[in-house]
């Protein structure tokens, strides 16, 4: 009993503010996507409608958008869903009203700790993976020694805590810290202190704006020159795109997906990009593709869109797409696949438009993010 | 000299960026009387008038008011005090009704003016005193126009009226009848000599006529200081002020404005 | 030897720094009061216009190729251009009424400019290269200092006081001084005023557009770059008091000192401290240090 | 900026005046049936934000351009008491609205002795400091905001999750704020403060301190925008941090001046409008600030009353 | 007199503050080497009808033809460029101009102006306060300062309204004799006055002005007979 007849998915997202080219229209052309791939490979007889709406990273606007979708626009599943105050809203919304959020936007790891509920599930990464992920892969790769820059605010602050235990736990050290404002247009007295402090790694505990200049002064300042490494914590493809090689070259950073790890990935990438103004895939756009294709495989099998029952279908089922291979979906929400330490491309090894990334490190699945155990979600606490 | 001062200043001086544009004056305003002070554009009366009234502070010198130094205090102070002035550019509430611009002067006794949760239909118990205060300028009849509608001779008359309704012991007016024709000169004398009738009055005034007629005592700026004092006859045979002022004895009676 | 915990090295780096970022300030400060000088409005699109001055740069550069130096010379006048037109058809209906419908005008058409280049270029920025010359670092001893970043420094500082010059030391500053007091008897004198607040507005954008091409290369060029920065210029010009050039351009380069020394000793507090100061300011002298009571 | 406030010339009789407080009740009252109940919470709790903004701006003459601190601050004050301090819904508001008041006065303090656009300028300025205490300050969360925050039973009783019990509060909280501004507006201080930004040199000269009555009305104005602000929190369940962001503060003054700054009913429409816009347009991404920048340039230049300046001025009465 | 002569006429002149409308159709000439008085009382409309001759009020229609040309519809600095020197009732001196630099502001419009150490002749005063700021100077010197700076322009025709008011006879016979001999250098001048025993020596003919209308003009042989209607206007 598919409610009216038709599974409608909502793509809420920032659609012209700091993540529009991480998520912005990209997602919804992503979930556009993973419904015809999804009919085509399965003969499906759903009927499937993919809308969108910009939250302009306002939780009031966000919410007030998916409490209507949901009690009057008949929307099922909200995905995507950047900026994690907004995430954290529509969780609580799509927990109270029973419907289903399945975010591939946010960094916070709190929805699928802290927040999680019955009817979130956290799609692409979270802070807690990309902390123990950059941070112990470095590490192991020989940066030992860490500085951080620090955006000033509850996001930075969990980054920076989160990468300080790992690269303790894994033997490095911490040399120093700065606490930065944000935002922060300059950040070259920040990267002096960072110079002076001689670490091999210099951490980036920011995001967005934050982030590119901060690598791009850092580039001004000879720094990645003079041998030290940044580590980004929080890092897109796209950003990286906007940096140009020259600037971002020698970055080290995580992520989940990039274009050209497979044939599929690059096929994939290839159809994305034509749909999408040449632009390649960002990881979050991915994650939106890989769990509409996967919630889609729910409500078949569930026989249902009703929100409770198909997030336990998605957390039954194992999941399998091209973008992501083979995974799961854990108790508190959490999908789980590997992940990837990256590092940016000099120039002159880039072949081509958005080949940047060269692979340093793979993180297993079951290593890349935060076992059950620690997790403080109520739903799988003992 | 035993005489009774409502308003004394003691040495009173105001530089502009080194520029004196008050020098040491000693002013003596005589309880009920009707003062003038007269002298050339940039003698300095409007700027005595602004110390008096502290929109200036004074370089140096001192401001008695009933004997007490007010020298310090705020302009609304002295006002509350019953020291209040007129402005030489006509001053009403544009936007305000005739009878509005009266109350809000009256408002003030009534201690309800932070009354923020009160309906402003109690100020009606003020009308009567309003209007009593507007039949005196003859405004009765004007009382629901609003004040922009009023031609010029009756903004004057209007702001007499509400600087009356601060019910003052010693009113500043500058300039009451500058930019007036003839027969609003007159009315507006006669005004002031009517309510100069029960209170102290201290006036700027180019026109001689007015000041012939309506004033007691008058003293003649000239570049920040006084040059003469007295009544009218005395300072008008004065040669410095005829000298400084007036021109020549054969334009006694004209002084600057017509 | 140290200062503070710090040494002394350092400090001179980080103290350069701040006055580079002050440098910036000035220019924009500066622009500022002098459109406000004249127009007496507060140009609320500032910000944008700089963003402006950076993209058309940008786009100067991957689009026609026009190198860092033209750029220099040409995006101002452009921008500047934009500015007059802007102030032909809009701001020129408001001198009659209260200044304030100048800030909210001015405010819609930051919202506008930047609505646009959302649109068309996203957030997430452009890269500008440093120009040839400038890239590397000179070895200060005390630090390496990028050449483009002491180039800025230079070049605001001769743009600065140029202004300042032309404005407090000669014939059509003199014009412009007296046009401030008294437009419409200037006018009676045979100035052509309207042209001249026109030419006005024009420079002042200019200077902002200028601001944004030397920004270019450090900072990210993308659309919102000017929104946060126009409000810590408000702060500036606050402190600085309207009415005085000098003042406009000391207090820049002396907030962006402060910032700099407050990022070393407690950076936490580095992006507020002009505002703390410029209540102190306020509280001390409300018409700002160098302002006129008004 | 009072030319543009001619319609707030105090006229003698409010009588259509309260046929328009009237039918505005009602049909705030019926609306849920036809549209989306927390869509018109929503636009109830900025328009109360406007016209206490209006108040201010309309009938005060001071335009403040960080008028987001009050409602900002006041959300995170009242969230924060529903959450942590488990408080009842009437309290967290008046707390709310308790703290921007207090707020209000220390920045009335330093801002009301300068005029127009100097004291616009340093509002927003420090407007963006409170900013700035909002993202770092430990209770506030950051830039996750508070999120979850529980409605409550109003006076321990009536559960307020409910959607239409909701409504009923903050139908109430509105009404009421619109009849304390309206109150305020034609109060004897209501009158003095219309003097003072008609000449404040007479004013003073008749023994007012001017300071004094603006620094009042700011503080009602801030206070006010701070009920705003909490009942906005217990709504939404969320207080963050795009509530204290100018840009905020500029939105404001957008719903002002759409409906019509100096008007009694200007800024609930203004409030729609832009609300609705938000809302509706809001697939449109970049285009709405776009939209919403040509507005204000229009407004400014054409349309200097306001909607319901308009219509006050066409009817001859104001409203 | 013949055309030729004729430098200002204008005629069935309106104009406007705002709302209020002051002037209903004022008519008058001036010629070539004139001195013309205006006057009439306090608010008769004197001074807005010499700011609406360098097109300083807000509207005004009729016709003013300066040496031939139409000015109605000229901007006001497009106007002075017709030969016009303006020295404002209120003197208008700048506070952020020092004096000489108030005495060199005005652009120069025609040659023939007085060169700059003549005019320090005329006013000593001005010479030795010429680097204190304008509006430091005593109201007597700023009055000297806003008619001084006008003759260096090569202005022909000269709007001096109101120069004797509130000046030390002293000075007020100073610019008595200026005047006399700006005339005799062939300058043409309207002067607006109060002080009708100033004007009175000075002028070649005179207007009467009264709610914004010329009611009387009249030249300086008709003086005495005009008496008793100038006293009743003006109560002189
Ligand atoms: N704010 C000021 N700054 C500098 N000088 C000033 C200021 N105000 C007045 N003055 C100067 O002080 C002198 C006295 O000015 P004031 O206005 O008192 O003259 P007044 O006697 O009132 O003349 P009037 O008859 O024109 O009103 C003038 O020379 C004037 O230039
Ligand atoms: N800026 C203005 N706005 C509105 N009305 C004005 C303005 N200036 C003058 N008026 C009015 O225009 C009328 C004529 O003013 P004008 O200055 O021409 O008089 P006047 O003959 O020069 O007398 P005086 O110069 O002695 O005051 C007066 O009633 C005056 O109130
Ligand atoms: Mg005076
Ligand atoms: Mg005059």
């Amino acid at each position: 009993q598919i409610s009216d007849g038709i599974v409608k998915i909502g793509v809420l997202n920032d659609m012209s503010g700091l993540y529009s080219d991480i998520t912005g229209p990209g997602s919804v052309t992503a979930a556009k996507m993973a419904v015809e791939d999804y009919i085509k490979a399965t003969k499906s007889t759903l009927k499937v409608e993919v809308v969108g709406a910009d939250h302009q990273n306002k939780p009031d606007v966000g919410s007030n958008i998916a409490r209507q979708w949901y009690d009057t626009d008949k929307v099922d599943m909200i995905a995507d869903v950047p900026t994690s105050s907004v995430g954290l809203a529509i969780a609580k919304i799509s927990g109270d009203k029973g419907k289903l959020h399945v975010n591939s936007g946010s960094a916070t790891a709190d929805l699928s700790g802290k927040a999680c509920n019955a009817n979130t599930i956290h799609w692409a990464y979270d802070t807690w993976m990309l902390a123990n992920g950059t941070g112990k892969a470095i590490v192991k790769s020989g940066g030992d020694t860490w500085f951080f820059l620090t955006a000033d605010y509850a996001f930075g602050h969990a980054l920076e805590r989160d990468t300080e235990a790992v690269v303790l736990k894994n033997g490095g050290k911490v040399v120093g810290k700065v606490r930065t404002p944000f935002p922060t247009q300059d950040f070259s007295s920040f990267l002096l202190q960072a110079q002076a402090s001689k670490a091999k790694i210099i951490g980036l505990a920011n995001a967005g704006g934050d982030t590119t200049n901060s690598i791009k002064q850092a580039f001004e300042f000879g720094i990645t020159k003079g041998g030290q490494n940044l580590a980004g914590l929080l890092v897109f493809l796209p950003d990286v795109h906007s940096l140009s090689l020259e600037k971002a070259q020698g970055l080290m950073l995580t992520e989940t997906f990039y274009w050209d790890l497979n044939d599929q990935t690059r096929a994939f990438a290839k159809r994305f990009s034509a749909a999408n103004g040449g632009k390649y895939p960002s990881m979050v756009q991915a994650g939106v593709y890989s769990s509409v294709i996967h919630y889609l495989k729910a409500v078949d099998a569930a026989k249902t869109d009703d929100g409770t029952k198909v997030a336990a279908k998605m957390k039954e089922l194992p999941t399998d797409d091209p973008l992501f291979g083979k995974g799961s979906v854990r108790a508190d929400g959490r999908k789980i696949h590997p992940a990837y330490l990256f590092q940016v491309k000099k120039p002159s090894e880039s072949k081509g438009p958005y080949d940047y990334y060269k692979l340093v490190a793979t993180i297993p699945a079951n290593e890349a993010f935060r076992p059950l155990a620690e997790s403080e979600c109520p739903l799988v606490k003992k | 000299m035993s005489k009774d001062f409502i308003l004394e200043t003691r040495e009173l001086v105001k530089e502009f960026k080194g520029f004196v544009a008050v020098n040491s004056v000693n002013l003596g305003v005589q309880r009920g009387q009707i003062h003038a002070l007269i002298g050339p554009n940039g003698a300095g009366k409007t700027t005595v008038f602004n110390l008096l009234t502290k929109f200036l502070i004074p370089t140096r010198g001192q401001i008695l008011f009933n004997g007490k130094d007010i020298t310090a205090e705020k302009p609304a102070q002295v006002a509350r005090q019953g020291l209040v002035r007129s402005f030489q550019i006509s001053a009403t509430f544009p936007n305000l009704t005739v009878l509005e611009n009266v109350r809000i002067a009256l408002q003030r006794n009534t201690g309800m003016s932070m009354h923020f949760w009160r309906s402003e239909r109690i100020l009606d118990q003020l009308n009567g005193q309003a209007m009593a205060l507007l039949d005196e300028v003859d405004l009765g009849d004007m009382a629901d126009l609003t004040a922009v509608e009023l031609p010029y001779g009756r903004k004057r008359a209007l702001e007499i009226a509400t600087t009356l309704a601060m019910n003052p012991e010693l009113m500043l007016l500058d300039e009451p009848t500058q930019g007036m024709g003839h027969e609003d000169v007159d009315r507006v004398t006669q005004l002031i000599k009517k309510v100069g009738a029960n209170r102290t009055i201290l006036m700027v005034e180019h026109n001689m006529n007015v000041v012939s007629r309506i004033a007691d005592t008058i003293s003649v700026l000239q570049r920040g200081q006084i040059i003469a004092e007295g009544p009218y006859e005395v300072v008008s045979q004065n040669p410095q002020v005829l000298e400084a002022y007036m021109g020549t004895v054969a334009t006694e009676l004209e002084g600057a404005h017509g | 030897m140290e200062i503070f915990g710090i040494p002394s090295q350092a400090l001179f780096g980080q103290l350069l720094i701040g006055l580079i970022n002050g440098s910036f300030y000035a220019l924009l400060s500066l622009g500022l009061a002098v459109i406000f000088g004249l127009l007496n409005i507060i140009n609320f699109s500032h910000g944008a216009q700089y963003m402006l001055g950076a993209f058309v740069a940008y786009l100067g550069l991957n689009k026609l190729g026009m190198n860092y130096w033209l750029a220099l010379i040409v995006t101002p006048v452009v921008v500047g251009a934009s500015g007059v037109l802007i102030e032909r058809t809009m701001l020129k209906q408001l001198y009659k009424l209260d200044h304030l419908y100048g800030l909210l005008l001015t405010f819609g058409l930051a919202l506008i400019i930047q609505g646009l280049f959302r649109n068309e270029f996203g957030s997430s920025g452009m890269p500008y290269a440093v120009p040839e010359v400038f890239q590397g670092v000179f070895n200060t001893g005390f630090m390496f200092l990028p050449k483009y970043r002491a180039w800025v420094i230079v070049a605001s500082l001769v743009v600065c006081l140029s202004t300042w010059y032309v404005i407090e030391r000669t014939k059509l500053g003199g014009y412009l001084r007296a046009a401030t007091e008294n437009p419409s008897l200037v006018q009676a004198f045979g100035i052509n005023v309207p042209r001249m607040i026109t030419l006005t507005y024009g420079f002042g954008v200019g200077l902002a557009a200028l601001a944004g091409v030397m920004a270019a290369p450090i900072y990210q060029v993308n659309p919102t770059m000017g929104a946060d920065l126009i409000i810590v210029v408000f702060a500036v010009v606050v402190v600085g008091g309207m009415g005085s050039i000098m003042g406009a351009i000391l207090t820049g380069f002396g907030l962006g000192l402060i910032e700099g020394l407050t990022k070393v000793f407690y950076p936490e507090a580095s992006n507020v401290v002009i505002f703390v100061i410029m209540t102190i300011v306020l509280l001390i002298k409300p018409a700002g240090l160098f302002g006129t009571q008004k | 900026m009072s030319n543009a406030i001619s319609a707030s010339a105090s006229a003698k009789s409010y009588k259509h005046q309260w046929v328009a407080f009237a039918l505005m009740a009602v049909i705030l009252a019926v609306a849920p049936m036809w549209v989306y109940p927390v869509f018109l919470m929503k636009v109830m709790c900025f328009a109360l934000f406007a016209s206490a903004f209006n108040l201010l701006l309309g009938f005060g003459g001071l335009l403040s351009f960080g008028h987001a601190m009050f409602m900002g601050s006041a959300g995170y004050v009242a969230a924060h008491a529903a959450k942590v301090w488990g408080l009842n819904p009437e309290l967290c508001v008046l707390l709310g609205t308790a703290s921007s008041a207090t707020l209000a006065l220390v920045v009335g303090l330093l801002a009301i002795r300068r005029q127009g656009i100097y004291f616009a300028m340093i509002t927003l300025a420090l407007a963006q400091m409170v900013f700035f205490f909002c993202l770092q300050a430990p209770f506030t969360g950051g830039e996750d905001g508070i999120q979850a925050v529980p409605r409550g039973k109003l006076f321990g009783l009536v559960d307020l999750a409910d959607n239409f019990n909701m409504y009923i509060f903050v139908l109430t909280i509105f009404l009421l704020g619109f009849l304390l501004i309206w109150r305020v507006i034609h109060s004897p201080f209501g009158q003095i403060l219309k003097a003072i930004r008609e000449h404040p040199d007479r004013a003073t000269s008749l023994g007012y301190d001017t300071d004094t009555f603006k620094l009042l009305a700011f503080v009602i104005s801030g206070a006010l925008a701070g009920t705003a602000g909490g009942t906005k929190a217990l709504v939404f369940q969320l207080a963050s941090l795009t509530d204290v962001h100018w840009s905020m503060s500029g939105e404001v003054v957008l719903m002002t001046l759409v409906g019509g700054m100096g008007t009694l009913f200007g800024p609930l429409v203004g409030a729609t409008v832009i609300i609705s816009m938000e809302n509706y347009l809001a697939h449109l991404g970049a285009w709405v600030t776009i939209i919403q920048g040509v507005i204000f340039v229009i407004c400014v230049l054409a349309f200097r009353r306001g909607i319901m300046g308009e219509i006050a001025h066409w009817i001859k009465k104001p409203l | 007199m013949a055309e030729s002569t004729e430098f200002l006429r204008i005629s069935n002149l309106h104009a406007w503050y705002g709302e209020s409308h002051i002037l209903h159709g004022v008519d008058l000439t001036v010629h070539k080497g004139e001195v013309v008085t205006l006057l009439g009382r306090n608010g008769a409309g004197r001074t807005t009808t010499v700011k609406s001759i360098v097109g300083l009020v807000g509207k005004r229609t009729g016709s003013i033809t300066i040496n031939g040309r139409e000015s109605i519809d000229m901007a006001p600095h497009n106007i002075a460029k017709l030969g016009i020197g303006y020295c404002p009732e209120e003197r208008g001196i700048f506070a952020s101009l020092s004096c000489e630099e108030n005495l060199l502001l005005p652009p120069v419009i025609a040659e023939g102006g007085m060169p700059i150490d003549e005019i320090y002749e005329m006013f000593p005063n001005l010479l030795e306060r010429k680097n204190s700021p304008g509006t430091r100077l005593s109201g007597g010197e700023q009055q000297m300062l806003a008619v001084g700076r006008i003759l260096r322009t090569g202005a022909k025709l000269l709007l001096l309204d109101e120069i004797s008011e509130g000046l030390a006879p002293v000075i007020v016979q100073a610019l008595a004799r200026m005047i006399l001999s700006l005339k005799a250098k062939g300058f043409t001048i309207i002067m607006v006055e109060q002080n009708f025993r100033f004007a009175a020596p000075l002028a070649d003919r005179f207007y009467v002005m009264e709610h914004g209308r010329i009611i009387e003009g009249f030249a300086a042989s008709e003086l005495q007979a005009k008496m008793p209607m100038l006293h009743e206007y003006l109560g002189v």
